[in-house]
């Protein structure tokens, strides 16, 4: 039997590998604002849904019998994201249940890595936010802020993290405060306006801008993910064209509806740094396999997830729409991919 | 101006495309003849098109640029023999083709004279001469595109009233790596180069000749731009025409006809149509010499030059070569008797073939010879990962395709709706499987593809043929069947009267 | 004008019929293997559901009400239906005898849609008006035609996974249909209807 | 009993409301023929050979229209003719019974002809030439390998070869990766649980 070798004979050297890796390089400057604000609680938060994934993963390639990818970082990639998006009181079994959830039914049921149309991490995030909403959007108060709990050196984090228990003398509502996306919605149903509510919560761009208020373990930094998604894009590894065509449309209708209606539409730079939306817009949306592969296509995905988002959070019942919307555009990717081909050479229309 | 905002913009002058490691060894090295085999090997088929019918028998002798094989059909180029000699046989032998396929052959045993035959007259003159006549040279000379491609070289001179050409663009790109015979050639034999393309665009009646050169071979553009000054000077009274120097940044695929074109005029040419339709005809350096020599000298196309490199030649060399000259032979030349472990790739490394018989010989599209190591080979084809649908593939199309779309498709037997994404127009410049990180053949999807399409044609064809015999048959079984029966009937008929008469009283049968 | 735009956003995503309502499942995974399949079942079920809401809104408030018989509602709409879908039947086989050939039965089946049944009967009790239950009859059959097409175009592409064995086919096909139902949670206090 | 008379009524008028109206579109929209044979009839590879067990491939294309065939008898036409049949009927791909065998050519010995006609008789396609009492021979380019010629022969003198691969015939087989095979694998498997 003689095997045919189609040329070319020769290989740029890129791997899957490589691209993973420097999604989850990218992603270093974010992990270390979560440490930075929540200490040894991001940690073991980080740790369990890494492991957790990576386990997952080895569990069903094995009872699948195909070969293990571990290798290749996906899985861990996957880990680590998912942890980004995840609240830090949250409980360990919950995490668990959210890596779980993000490998077994967010991939490897569609065939592992390449194949799940629904970005994994984004999917177990809503799920888990549908599941036990209480938990999901309770925001512990950052280690910098007013708070100054102990709960943050290793023992006590460990305590509450896997049996739940507070020290002594503080109460979860007590260490807890609502994000920026949520008072403002919540005050917007009282009748009190934006501007009002963003001074009554001492809001500052700054702040939101370095990331020193509540939020997911890795979303509030805007900082910190800019930095990593400009690594990305100058590095060739995702193309800019989904994050400036979300961010652009977000800030887009932002300032149209701010400039109209001042009193209930928040400003496009308090949308830019809020919620998960840079996160989201830099590792969510440009997730390859789950977003379209024209650059045409891109830019129409990275648009419907910047619309679904601002009018979510406008009108929807949920306060932040990033991830909602990710995952909605994710439906629509084959039907993209399919009519946002570029116009081939020599044709004078596109397909 | 458009030009000077490119640069300013840093716009690529083609789409996609990627930058490879060169590797030209061989750039220095001058080009040398190889020697005489004893025997030269003539496939009947070396171009684009139509197999050549044999016009010698065995045991003719034959003179080196005699006519062996007769072009059939429009788009087909002659065969002439390489040197002089014995028609020994003419039997099947493997010819480079990815399949290891073999081919119908003349095998000329070489007397040692190598006398020549010249095609006829030479046209030092052909300034004078009717471009029609030039064109039927060049067609009687066999010469096909030199660059690897192998279409016949007179179809693209075509003088066409409703798509005059204007611009003659000489290739010299050579933007395969370790590729060095064009680059050689334009370095020894400028001035020829620039006669040939003067006897183009005499033909083609083209104002505007452009040498297009990589700006990694100074050398060359050096030597080009000698050649095009002298030529000016000597020409003085051609006033209307102009020839420059196209330096153009190294990128791949830019020697590809259509990338070509689109960096030089920023025109596309139309999808299934010739360079013509946008006034532009492309013509590869070595076909230009070959094209100069068979119209000034009367030379048919019997030798061209080969680079012969790769990581498993010690010295690289770019030889003059016999067309037929078996590869084997060529290699033991440049001091390689010994091929085990090594696999030959017949043309460059992005486009060339794997070789499978290395008594196969050189063919009128043998570019280049590559000796690359078993595993240096085996490590740039590793295994095929799950696509990450990264996109990096359709970013480096020069045709802007989506190649893993289209993979997918051809991978799910879908081929009619890859072809929807265009299939057809994929140039297989290997582009998108370069940049693949999961090491998808994509390419090799593509020829699979594209094979099982033109099976599937060809069965529909001939499961319509069939079908029309069928019922043709079946009409004429109808018919025989109504006249029998006719008949029948018409004999019953008569019987019947005889009996009534023959026996008037009987009743007739119920 | 707000009221209607509110109609028809509630309609087509926040009360999707097939991933809020759970109406309408049985075309949706019946059709839904191929786009072009899935765009012909859409035109079908949009013309039919806008029609069955006006037909079924002028039956009730002008046979059902003045003759006292709202409790024929059912058989009323479903007659109405029926006719529909037969009519809708004969001009697909006309027109697109391949169309006619892959919808299959679902074609027929549309009588029996819960999600066109359920918009009549929905209309009658909103107590919508007659344009806006023609509205609220059409945002349904948009909503269940957008998420019939976009589900197609997923199934296609998992058609081409390496689906673990135990999940292939109809299992798969259920997984995906719930992480689009979770999507479409997103939407929901968008409009409060 | 008054309702129960309008209900009555009321339905019935509305049962014959829509029956009139369909009757009259049953009119307008006739369809004639079914054009879906037509289509299935020209994926079919026409060799008319009858291993489907209808008489020629035109109807079998009916039968399978009409509904009474299942779309994987045809054993020339292999996995690929029955997906592009299931594809247009809309039904789940099956396996197709037979392998299909390598593209056969017949080829009569020549020597051994004693020109009876039976062969030409059987031909479905008018692919073997010859008059009585004298050699026949087989138009290779038109024969479709369907073996009705060898049954009649009454001296077996009929051959059926393997077509040659030539190489302007060859085409690049599937990239022999291990995603590519268990691609196929996975086809043919799912095609034969159906």
């Amino acid at each position: 039997m003689m095997i045919h070798l189609s040329p070319p004979h020769h290989h740029g050297g890129d791997s899957i590998r490589a691209n993973m890796l420097a999604v989850i390089l990218a992603l270093m400057p974010a992990t270390a604002c979560a440490v930075w604000l929540y200490g040894w609680l991001a940690v073991w938060q980080i740790l369990t849904c890494i492991s957790v994934c990576m386990l997952g993963e080895w569990a069903a390639l094995r009872l699948m019998r195909r070969p293990s990818r571990l290798h290749d970082g996906s899985a861990a990639l996957t880990g680590l994201l998912l942890a980004l998006v995840l609240p830090a009181a949250v409980p360990w079994w919950m995490t668990v249940f959210g890596a779980l959830f993000a490998i077994l039914l967010g991939k490897q049921v569609y065939g592992g890595l390449g194949y799940n149309p629904f970005n994994p991490a984004l999917s177990a995030r809503v799920v888990l936010l549908i599941s036990f909403p209480l938990a999901m959007t309770s925001w512990l108060i950052p280690a910098t802020g007013s708070g100054g709990l102990d709960v943050y050196n290793a023992a006590q984090t460990l305590h509450f993290f896997f049996a739940g228990t507070l020290p002594p003398g503080l109460s979860l509502d007590g260490i807890t405060a609502a994000t920026p996306l949520g008072y403002t919605k919540t005050d917007a149903l009282q009748g009190i306006s934006i501007p009002d509510s963003l001074a009554t919560h001492h809001y500052s761009y700054i702040d939101a801008f370095i990331g020193s208020e509540g939020g997911s373990l890795g979303e509030t930094s805007a900082l910190a993910l800019l930095l990593g998604g400009i690594y990305l894009i100058a590095r060739g590894v995702i193309r800019w064209h989904i994050p400036l065509s979300y961010l652009l449309t977000v800030a887009l209708l932002a300032s149209l509806s701010n400039a109209l209606a001042p009193a209930h539409y928040a400003p496009p730079l308090f949308h830019l740094l809020a919620g998960g939306l840079m996160l989201c817009a830099f590792y969510m949306a440009t997730d390859p396999v789950s977003s379209p592969v024209t650059a045409r296509g891109q830019i129409v995905f990275g648009a419907g997830c910047g619309l679904i988002t601002w009018v979510i959070r406008q009108w929807g019942g949920y306060p932040e729409g990033a991830m909602f919307a990710v995952l909605l555009m994710n439906c629509t990717v084959p039907l993209i991919d399919h009519y946002c081909r570029p116009r081939v050479y020599g044709y004078e229309r596109r397909p | 101006m458009r030009r000077l905002l490119e640069h300013i913009w840093g716009r690529k002058p083609f789409d996609g495309g990627v930058v490879l490691d060169m590797h030209k060894d061989g750039a220095q090295v001058p080009i040398t003849d190889c020697p005489l085999p004893e025997v030269l090997i003539h496939p009947l088929k070396q171009h684009i098109g139509e197999t050549c019918k044999p016009l010698v028998a065995v045991g003719d002798h034959v003179l080196r640029g005699q006519n062996i094989a007769r072009s059939q059909g429009y788009v087909s180029a002659p065969v002439h023999a390489g040197t002089s000699g014995t028609v020994v046989r003419i039997e099947e032998h493997p010819v480079p083709h990815p399949s290891g396929l073999g081919m119908l052959c003349i095998f000329i045993e070489a007397d040692g004279e190598d006398r020549r035959q010249p095609l006829g007259v030479m046209m030092t003159n052909w300034l004078q001469r009717d471009p029609a006549q030039l064109r039927e040279r060049i067609r009687a000379a066999g010469i096909t595109g030199l660059g690897g491609a192998g279409f016949p070289t007179f179809i693209k001179l075509l003088r066409d009233q409703r798509h005059p050409v204007n611009t003659v663009i000489l290739n010299g790109i050579e933007c395969e790596p370790w590729l060095t015979h064009d680059q050689r050639l334009m370095t020894e034999r400028s001035d020829d180069i620039v006669h040939g393309l003067a006897i183009l665009m005499h033909m083609t009646g083209a104002d505007h000749g452009v040498i297009a050169i990589e700006d990694n071979k100074p050398e060359a553009i050096a030597a080009m731009q000698d050649a095009i000054h002298s030529w000016q000077c000597e020409c003085e009274h051609i006033a209307s025409t102009s020839v420059r120097l196209e330096v153009l940044p190294t990128r791949y695929p830019q020697g590809s006809e259509k990338q070509l074109i689109q960096a030089i005029t920023g025109k596309e040419v139309p999808a299934g149509k010739l360079p013509l339709h946008v006034g532009v005809l492309c013509q590869n350096i070595s076909s230009t010499l070959a094209i100069y020599r068979a119209i000034t000298a009367a030379e048919p196309l019997t030798e061209r030059v080969v680079t012969v490199s790769g990581q498993g030649m010690p010295a690289p060399a770019n030889l003059r070569v016999r067309l037929g000259t078996p590869i084997r032979y060529v290699l033991a030349h440049c001091g390689l008797d010994q091929l085990d472990g090594m696999q030959i790739i017949h043309g460059g490394p992005m486009m060339g073939e794997r070789l499978k018989h290395p008594e196969a010989p050189v063919v009128k599209s043998t570019t280049g010879l590559l000796l690359i190591p078993d595993d240096t080979l085996y490590a740039e084809h590793q295994p095929e990962e799950p696509c990450i649908r990264c996109g990096h593939c359709g970013d480096a199309c020069p045709i802007r395709l989506v190649p893993n779309l289209m993979a997918d498709l051809i991978r799910d037997q879908q081929f009619e709706q890859a072809e929807g994404y265009q299939l057809f127009d994929c140039i297989e410049c290997g582009c998108c499987s370069y940049v693949c990180p999961s090491h998808i053949p994509l390419v090799h999807y593509f020829r699979y593809g594209k094979g099982q399409l033109a099976q599937l044609r060809q069965e529909r064809a001939f499961a319509e043929a069939s079908r029309q015999r069928s019922e043709q048959r079946m009409a004429r079984l109808e018919q025989e069947k109504a006249a029998k029966a006719a008949r029948r009937q018409k004999a019953r008929a008569r019987s019947k009267v005889a009996t009534r008469t023959a026996d008037k009283q009987q009743e007739p049968p119920a | 004008m707000t009221e209607f735009a509110l109609i028809l956003v509630s309609a087509v995503l926040v009360n999707n019929y097939v991933l809020s309502k759970f109406l309408g499942i049985c075309p949706f995974l019946g059709v839904s293997g191929k786009t072009e399949t899935a765009i012909g079942m859409s035109f079908a079920v949009m013309f039919v559901m806008t029609l069955a809401a006006c037909a079924s809104w002028l039956v009730q408030q002008f046979v059902l009400v003045p003759l006292h018989l709202e409790y024929l509602q059912t058989i009323f709409f479903i007659l109405i239906i029926a006719a529909l879908v037969q009519f809708v039947e004969m001009v697909i086989h006309k027109s697109s005898p391949v169309l006619y050939q892959g919808l299959g039965i679902y074609l027929p089946l549309i009588t029996t849609n819960c999600a066109v049944l359920g918009v009549a009967l929905l209309n009658v009790q909103q107590d919508f008006s007659f344009f806006s239950s023609a509205l609220y009859g059409f945002g349904a059959a948009l909503g269940f035609a957008l998420v019939l097409v976009l589900f197609s175009g997923l199934r296609e592409r998992l058609a081409a996974a390496p689906v673990p064995a135990a999940f292939k086919g109809s299992p798969i096909t259920l997984i995906t249909a719930g992480m689009m139902s979770l999507a479409f949670l997103g939407f929901s206090g968008l409009v409060k209807v | 009993m008054n309702s129960l008379v309008f209900a009555v009524l009321a339905l019935g008028g509305m049962a014959l409301l829509a029956g009139v109206a369909l009757a009259i579109a049953t009119r307008v929209f006739h369809v004639e023929g079914n054009p879906v044979a037509e289509q299935i009839d020209h994926l079919l590879p026409q060799t008319q050979c009858g291993q489907c067990g209808y008489p020629g491939c035109t109807p079998y294309a009916n039968a399978v229209a009409d509904g009474s065939a299942d779309v994987n008898h045809c054993v020339p036409g292999g996995e690929r003719t029955m997906r592009a049949i299931a594809d247009l009927m809309g039904v789940e791909p099956k396996a197709v019974e037979e392998a299909a065998a390598e593209p056969m050519v017949a080829f009569i010995r020549e020597d051994e002809c004693i020109g009876c006609t039976l062969c030409i008789k059987a031909c479905p396609v008018d692919a073997i030439i010859g008059a009585p009492k004298h050699y026949h021979t087989v138009i290779a380019d038109h024969c479709t390998g369907c073996n009705l010629c060898l049954e009649p022969c009454p001296v077996d003198c009929i051959d059926m070869l393997i077509k040659p691969e030539l190489l302007e015939h060859w085409s690049w087989p599937l990239p022999d990766t291990e995603r590519a095979r268990t691609g196929l694998k996975r086809r043919s498997q799912h095609a034969q649980a159906a």
